[in-house]
């Protein structure tokens, strides 16, 4: 990737953009919304478990995945992360039933809309996560994370310039 | 009131267009989604002021923001600190190319609400740094009433400089103002005109004045409207209307604005934006008392607004006849329509 | 403005190692709400609870944010400590800094300590948006309505009024005791059914908490838990129970004869019939289908030899209401038609019956008083073919399922067989034998071994007649060659079904069901016995197929949880529901489409204050809402919130960082 | 800046803000009339205008009471405590016409939270008492506890140069003072004399409306009654257009009008 | 394509029999060829009613209680009108007894310059799918069609796209004409609202744009006619389209070729769903 070879001069370099420069030390913030009953449990067992991974992500609980309006997203953007990962309940398991139907439903919807005006796919990215699946969790953090830090830091519609 | 007049022809007022261009900020109708705006303009290839076009927005923005900061403020342990905006309301000057006259003449008669008592200082600066440089229509556009208000548009001193496409092919530059006078002088365009000038230029107006299909008669409509504050067909003339504000965001004399706060973390913004009396919301008191709860009621206060109260207060009609709203709104309902439509009822 | 209080936990060296958690307590108290912030070894243990306690009185504090451990973990625990200091236990928010920060980023201690800095400042900045929230108490009406009266609904029925709560049984049959009424003996230990059912079923007519509604059904039920108003159809039966001693002179006297049911057809009934001798209750019902008087108005001789003149010709279908605070849904099974199996010639041939046929022929009190005939000449059979596995776990025309009683019903059948006819010999054709349960593979190898029953592996493909015979035409696979068997009787073990009526019950509960038609579960393995719709369980077969163990097991958790639910005087549950703001809901009603419990209705509410004028609005029903925050998100004017998620709880989480 | 010195609780859903102005110069300048109003902003929350309810006749400090109508209301009420900044700008509008009103006999009418712009206009009189000639206060509430203000109204009652006269909608078992509506209460127990009296009034929409019916029919002339008006205001200054009724700007204009001024506006309030 | 007559007998017959408070059509603008939408209590008024190809205001927006205050109103729908109107049907904003639906079978009405507009060339069910009394000859339902702007924009590269969307925010005044305009934008207190949401406080910028016609265009998801009349009422001309025709293509090729309120008690795409749904975008 380009990105690595940026890196190697002191630089991140953003792949969305490559007017955005940032630092090599650049951390990116990754919003994590995860419903109570699966992706959280899910995560705490990583963190029983031991298992590392990247710092950047920020935990919301939310009691169902389907608690999440596409607004919690835009908002997240626009404010303080610079990517946002929604995890919920593999679909069948939704401790509330149908949850994350709908939830999917809306979410395909909203990540296709971002990427239409503009942003890049892999700023909001889904998963699916049980409350057994603490490794796989960890993976999905690092994942996100590296395709974060390579897009860069986040600059379009924030609001802390004011 | 200044009467500099000077002639050239379309090379000379390129080039009159080009030299402000080069020396000033300037402002210009610029094309955009298929609709022009006023936009900083930095070749006059990008805009094409020879001719009056019609914009969607009018110079209100230029003067009175969308949205603007009123100050800032930041919270910590020890309390709060107000601070002024980072905003600049112009500190040099700028020149506004292109415009029509009755935009100009909205400046004139939101002056009027911004220097009674309180002098809303950055409205006033803006005003001051800008030189107005309007073209004059040749025709009028197909919801145009501009002449058949309370204002003398052949004399209308609300620009500074205007552009005249004489009859006999001439163009003439008239500086209405001091401030416009000196822009002209400032420029190579110095042929002064010729004695006929002044006839040409009126020859001019006598024509536009003949395209326009809406007239009214003011005094009688002001007149009469000052009694109809319960008629009926208010709710009539309303019943299409959809509330959606979109006359009274482009309206150039439309001053009604809100304040909201808005706060990330400790840190926030007061802005001022746009607001219309068209919204239902607009007189909603925290009580849940609302004085003009339906639409017809809003119509009402929007018209007499308009026609009434401000020339009862501040000696102006605050509609200039521009027809903006009746372009851009949706169910394509015309001012002009309405005011006449309810004082003739009375007849 | 609010007062928070923060209080972060060493959790002994979990956290403090891979955290510079004193660094995190200063950082805290940057933020202008935190009027102390503080450190301890564990949080949790009872100094630390005592702390917390302290603190909340001494600065007057609004809300508490404990950074520790995983919310799953201790949040009960914290919540307690509040309210233990005069405080509302939902103005807390715990900070997850060991599963999410100190276990997780072992290694860049930088790191972890600003991301447990973030943590915390978001949970502050939510508890600044937390409101008191109340458990939510609902009101129980304490009545048990058990729906099915198979062995199932009769135990249930039987525990829940043990424990002296009022059952409502209703029983769509004239009499109850279901299936199991049908059954000769039963597996394992061969005890007689009739021997042990019947007790039960005079227990239910007897006892004084129980209410028995036969020859009835469920039309309508509404309501949410603890507070359900059933409506219950009780059809016209023509026939005063009250009066009627059950003498049976009228079945006697009756001249219309109607195929029997109960003994799967085998025999007639009358047209005014009591199901079968020990039916309870022990009253006849006419068959309104049947009955010439009904039908033609001509005959009527029942109402003539009744001495107590209980027929009643005019007598109409009656629906009832009863208010009762759970459901236990007992509607049991019904059996697979094997016509799909025309290579067999079912339906050509006479001498091929199913199974429960033949435990109708093989019973006592059964159409041939206990001895297994051929339907084709009533002559006893000696060779009898079993075949299994007749619908079951045959995608192709019967259903993908295991019945999963089969195996050992057709092991008691060969045994039964070899009871009844000594000469007889059991041929049965199996694909598996499935015998897990106590006593059950002993059971098999009695059937294998005590009566020689001849056990072959492999499918049934053909079977036709030879004489008075049938060719039995099958693969053995152990041996991997075609077989071919001689028999007077072919029984076929059909697969057990989804009575079907039940996609029409669970609509009318609001209860979810299969593609089977089976009854939803709450979860598979947490909660098998409830539905997903709280108040609302689940018995027997109606769920799945069980074998009558599991069916009792099950029907008394049924009870458990009935008697659980009743065990106070009202019903408490955690206040995190919708709540919906009247003002902003337009009534476009999509949040009842997505609500999955069914929790949310329409209510008309005036237009304007003291407007004649009414508008519809969603209104959630707190005693139902289990708090998903589906219909939140949905809700486009944003009038739906959810207590303890509210949207200004989670604008401040995402703002905080 | 302010800062709140004291906050004081007057009924379930009003508080009184006692605020003191950060800088102590300011403080010292900052002048004001019965009647006139400042716009109040939580910072973040919104900005919204309440009328003084002291009267600078008592200075070193200023009240605002506040009624929980709305959203930034309820927040001052959640969020405000001792000690803590707000922004007020301000005084905006007219006052009670202090010096006309000299040498007259005053009735004051208020209903609940409309005693706050009457408190800070009887303030100054009792502290200008030889200007003014009889005193009489009508106020009424809902409720008892609905009540704003009852230490002072217990104080005025002991002041032997007031009348005070309270009274409630419906009756309560403790409540030994008159229950009625305040017009009843006007017409059947106040009976004012007409003759060189004001009338100074203020309170909701639909009390004022029938006390104006009531004193046209005691005989007061409309140029004798003296209101306050509530308007949706924003900026205070005569250009949002918000509180516009006609040519009128209530923040200019008033809040402070005769009946003889309102009954020449469009009915539009 | 001209109804006029057709519809002003009808209304005519429906003022007669009483069957209606208010009728909706359209008039002729006075001052120049466009139409006004006519709301009529009056049968005086009926000669005035025309219908041609320059009707283009989707009139189910006046079915709002805050335009016809509940009444029985006679309406003229065309193809996406009559969607839309499904659509309240379903959210139960109108009681199907109190609107007596004139369908018209559509053949596209012009745009400003007098062209067929593009939501007309794209048009997927000309017909009103409701309707008590029909005028014209039905043609059916046509083949889906990915809106052209969407297929080009698709085409460019991200950080352009994004600066084309920034530059159509950033030229948002915030006017609220085109939730105004929409006849599914009826909730009584709308969450991008400055005034009233507990969302927004925000001012008009181009984040708080961003956020706002965002959030708007996704409670349209699954929702949306293409009827454009919030295209038609933006004062700024922005191309509003592109956003609902974007959420529009997603729907339709990915749950189950779903267009918005073709048939009864269908209800918008969010809020059903199917076990089928697309799984592979997740992790």
């Amino acid at each position: 990737m380009e990105t690595e070879v940026k890196e190697a001069q002191g630089k991140i370099i953003s792949a969305e953009n490559p007017d955005i420069v940032a630092p090599a030390d650049w951390q990116p913030v990754i919003m994590g919304i995860l419903c109570n009953w699966c992706s959280y449990a899910g995560s705490d067992l990583t963190g029983t478990s031991r298992i590392q991974y990247p710092p950047n992500i920020r935990i919301i609980r939310v009691p169902c995945s389907s608690r999440v309006d596409p607004w919690f997203i835009i908002k997240s953007l626009q404010t303080t992360a610079d990517g946002v990962l929604i995890s919920g309940c593999h679909p069948g398991d939704c401790h509330y039933i149908s949850g994350n139907y709908f939830a999917r439903r809306r979410f395909l919807v909203t990540k296709k809309l971002l990427n239409f005006v503009g942003y890049h796919e892999n700023r909001v990215q889904f998963s699916w996560v049980s409350a057994a699946e603490g490794p796989k969790f960890a993976k999905v953090v690092a994942k996100v994370t590296e395709d974060i830090k390579k897009l860069g830091p986040l600059h379009r519609y924030k609001k802390e310039n004011f | 009131m200044s009467v500099f007049i000077v002639e050239t022809d379309k090379a000379g007022l390129q080039k009159f267009y080009e030299e402000i261009i080069g020396k000033f900020e300037t402002y210009a109708p610029v094309e955009k989604f298929d609709k022009y705006d006023y936009k900083k303009v930095s070749n006059l290839s990008e805009c094409n002021p020879d001719s009056p076009i019609e914009t969607t927005m009018s110079l209100k923005p230029l003067f009175f923001p969308k949205t603007a900061k009123i100050m800032k403020f930041q919270e910590d342990s020890s309390g709060t600190t107000l601070s002024e905006t980072d905003e600049d309301p112009l500190a040099g000057s700028r020149v506004i190319l292109g415009v029509k006259h009755c935009d100009a003449r909205g400046l004139q008669v939101l002056d009027q609400v911004y220097n009674w008592d309180y002098i809303d200082t950055d409205y006033q600066k803006r005003r001051i740094n800008t030189v107005i440089v309007s073209t004059r229509c040749d025709k009028a556009g197909n919801q145009c009433f501009c002449t058949s208000l309370d204002y003398d548009v052949e004399n209308s001193d609300a620009h500074d400089v205007r552009i005249v496409n004489g009859l006999d092919g001439k163009i003439y530059i008239q500086g209405v103002t001091e401030k416009g006078e000196k822009l002209i002088k400032s420029s190579s365009i110095q042929q002064p005109a010729s004695d006929g000038a002044k006839d040409e230029l009126s020859k001019h107006y006598k024509a536009f004045d003949a395209s326009f299909r809406l007239k009214m008669n003011y005094t009688e409509v002001n007149a009469k409207l000052q009694k109809l504050f319960d008629s009926p067909e208010f709710e009539t003339v309303s019943s299409n209307c959809i509330s959606c504000n979109t006359c009274a965001f482009i309206c150039p004399t439309c001053h009604c604005f809100k304040i909201s706060d808005e706060k990330i973390k400790d840190t926030g913004v007061r802005y001022k934006s746009y607001d219309s009396c068209n919204n239902g919301y607009f007189t909603l008191m925290a009580g849940g008392h609302n004085p003009r709860p339906v639409k017809y009621r809003r119509w009402r206060q929007r018209s007499l607004h308009k026609f009434v109260y401000y020339k009862e207060r501040f000696g102006m009609n605050l509609c200039v006849g521009c027809g903006h709203c009746a372009i851009s709104c949706p169910v394509n309902i015309s001012i002009f329509d309405v005011v006449n439509q309810v004082s003739k009822i009375m007849q | 403005m609010a007062r928070v209080g923060v209080f972060v936990c060493y959790c002994g060296a979990n956290i403090a190692d891979f955290i510079d958690v004193p660094a995190v307590v200063e950082e805290a108290k940057k933020i202008k709400e935190v009027k102390i912030s503080v450190l301890y070894k564990y949080m949790c243990s009872d100094p630390g609870q005592g702390m917390i306690r302290d603190a909340i009185v001494q600065n007057r504090l609004t809300s508490v944010v404990v950074a520790a451990c995983s919310p799953r973990m201790h949040e009960k625990t914290f919540r307690k400590a509040l309210s233990d200091a005069g405080m509302n236990p939902y103005m807390l928010e715990v900070a997850n800094i060991r599963e999410h920060s100190s276990w997780v980023h072992q290694k860049d201690k930088k790191a972890a300590t600003e991301k447990a800095n973030d943590l915390i400042r978001m949970a502050i900045a939510k508890s600044i948006a937390n409101e008191q929230l109340h458990e939510i108490s609902v009101p129980v009406t304490k009545r048990a309505l058990v729906i099915g009266g198979g062995i199932a609904g009769i135990q249930a029925a039987l525990d829940i009024a043990d424990a002296r709560i009022p059952v409502t049984l209703v029983e769509k049959s004239p009499s109850i005791g279901g299936r199991m009424a049908q059954l000769d003996e039963t597996f394992p230990t061969l005890d007689c059914s009739q021997c042990i059912l019947t007790p039960k079923m005079v227990d239910v007519a007897s006892h004084p908490y129980i209410e028995l509604i036969p020859y009835s059904e469920v039309i309508e039920l509404d309501g949410y838990v603890g507070n359900y108003k059933a409506k219950i159809k009780k059809k016209a039966s023509y026939v005063d129970f009250s009066s009627c001693t059950g003498c049976g002179a009228c079945t006697q006297k009756c001249p219309v004869k109607v195929p029997n049911e109960f003994n799967m057809n085998i025999d007639k009934r009358k047209a005014i019939y009591t199901p079968f001798p020990q039916a309870v209750p022990n009253k006849p019902v006419i068959d309104a289908t049947h009955c010439t008087m009904l039908l033609k108005g001509k005959c009527g001789i029942c109402a003539k030899v009744c001495e107590k003149g209980s027929i009643n010709f005019k007598m109409v279908d009656e629906v009832i209401e009863r208010e009762v605070g759970a459901v236990v849904i007992a509607t049991g099974y019904d059996l697979w038609d094997p016509k799909p199996y025309e290579e067999y010639g079912v339906g050509r041939y006479k001498d091929i019956i199913t199974s429960l046929e033949f435990e109708r022929m093989v019973s006592a009190s059964g159409p041939t008083n206990g001895v297994p005939i051929r339907p084709s000449d009533g002559k006893v059979p000696k060779n009898v073919v079993f075949i299994k596995c007749i619908g079951s776990r045959d995608e192709a025309k019967g259903i993908e399922y295991c019945s999963k009683i089969c195996c050992m019903y057709t092991a008691k059948h060969a045994i039964l067989l070899h009871h009844k006819v000594h000469d007889s010999h059991a041929y049965i054709f199996y694909m598996d034998i499935r015998a897990a349960g106590k006593g059950y593979e002993e059971f098999v190898k009695r059937a294998q071994v005590e009566t020689a029953a001849t056990y072959l592996r492999g499918r049934v493909s053909k079977i036709y007649k030879k004489g008075d015979k049938l060719m039995v035409r099958g693969e053995d696979a152990q041996i991997g060659q075609v077989v071919e068997v001689e028999a007077d009787l072919v029984v076929l073990a059909t697969a057990v079904i989804a009575p079907k009526d039940n996609p029409s019950l669970a609509r009318l509960l609001g209860v979810s069901y299969d593609k089977y038609g089976y009854m939803s579960e709450a979860h598979p393995k947490l909660r098998p016995v409830e539905t997903a719709k709280a108040g609302i369980f689940l018995a027997g077969c109606t769920q799945a197929p069980k074998d009558i163990p599991d069916t009792v097991a099950q029907a008394s958790a049924c009870a458990a949880k009935v008697c659980g639910l009743f065990a106070g005087d009202t019903l408490k549950k955690d206040p995190m529901v919708s709540t919906i703001n009247n003002e902003f809901c337009s009534g476009c009603q999509n949040c009842v489409k997505v609500c999955p419990y069914q929790a949310i209705v329409t209510e008309e509410i005036p237009l304007g204050h003291g407007s004649k004028e009414l508008r519809t609005v969603a209104k959630i029903n707190e005693g139902v809402c289990q708090g998903c925050g589906s219909c939140v998100a949905i809700c486009r004017s944003m009038a739906i919130n959810l207590a303890g998620f509210t949207d200004p709880q989670i604008i401040n989480e995402i703002v905080a960082i | 800046m302010c800062k709140v010195d004291k906050i004081i609780d007057e009924t379930p859903d009003v508080r009184t803000y006692r605020l003191i102005m950060n800088d102590p110069a300011r403080m010292e300048t900052f002048k004001w009339m019965p009647g006139q109003f400042v716009e109040f902003s939580l910072l973040g929350h919104g900005e919204c205008t309440f009328c003084i309810s002291s009267s600078s006749t008592r200075p070193g400090y200023f009240d605002c009471s506040i009624k929980r109508a709305g959203v930034v209301t309820a927040d001052i009420h959640s969020q405000l405590e001792e000690g803590m900044d707000v922004g007020i700008r301000g005084p905006y509008g007219n006052w009670f016409p202090t010096e006309e009103i000299k040498g007259k006999n005053l009735l004051f009418v208020g209903g609940g939270i409309g005693l706050a712009p009457l408190r800070s206009l009887i303030q100054y009189c009792i502290d200008n008492r030889k200007d003014y000639k009889d005193f009489t206060i009508l106020y009424g509430a809902r409720t008892s506890a609905d009540m704003c203000y009852k230490e002072e109204i217990e104080e005025w009652k002991k002041n032997p140069s007031l009348k005070v006269i309270l009274t409630i909608d419906k009756p309560e078992e403790t409540w030994k003072e008159n229950v009625g509506v305040v017009p009843k209460i006007l017409e059947e127990v106040v009976k004012p004399a007409v003759e060189n009296t004001k009338v100074i009034t203020c309170g909701p929409p639909i009390m004022i409306k029938y006390t104006l019916v009531s004193l046209d029919k005691l005989g007061f002339a409309p140029k004798d009654v003296i209101t306050t008006l509530e308007m949706k205001m924003q900026c205070g200054l005569g250009k949002c257009g918000r509180c516009n009724i006609g040519s009128t700007y209530v923040c200019k204009d008033g809040p402070v009008f005769t009946y003889e001024q309102l009954k020449s506006l469009p009915d539009e309030f | 394509m001209d109804h006029s007559k057709q519809i002003q007998d009808i209304a005519s017959k429906l003022f007669a029999e009483n069957k209606i408070d208010y009728f909706v059509g359209y008039r002729q603008n006075a001052i120049d060829d466009s139409q006004v939408p006519y709301l009529i209590s009056d049968p005086a008024e009926i000669p005035r009613l025309v219908f041609t190809d320059r009707s283009v205001f989707n009139l189910a927006n006046y079915l709002k209680p805050e335009h016809t205050r509940r009444k029985r109103v006679g309406l003229v729908v065309k193809g996406c009108d009559s969607r839309a109107l499904n659509l309240m049907l379903t959210e139960s904003q109108v009681k199907r007894e109190n609107v007596y639906i004139i369908g018209i079978c559509c053949e596209g009405v012009l745009n400003e310059k007098g062209e067929k507009a593009q939501n007309c060339i794209e048009c997927v069910m000309p017909d009103a799918v409701v309707y008590d009394e029909m005028i014209g000859t039905p043609t059916g339902k046509r083949e889906y069609i990915v809106n052209a702007d969407i297929k080009e924009l698709a085409t460019i590269a991200l950080e352009k796209r994004a600066d084309y969307f920034e530059d159509i925010f950033s030229n948002c005044i915030r006017c609220n004409a085109c939730r105004h305009s929409c006849p599914l934008c009826y909730c009584a207190k709308c969450c991008i609202d400055q005034e009233t949401s507990t969302l927004y406080h925000g001012a008009n910028t181009s984040s708080g744009a961003m956020h706002a016609l965002m959030t708007w265009s996704l409670h349209l998801a699954g929702r949306c006619v293409d009827c454009r009349n919030c295209e038609k009422a933006c004062p700024s001309h922005l191309p509003l389209h592109l956003l609902h025709k974007q959420n529009e293509s997603v729907i339709y090729e990915n749950f189950q070729q779903h267009l918005a309120g073709m048939e009864k008690d269908d209800r918008g795409a969010f809020y059903k769903y199917s076990l089928s749904d697309p799984d592979d975008f997740i992790l």
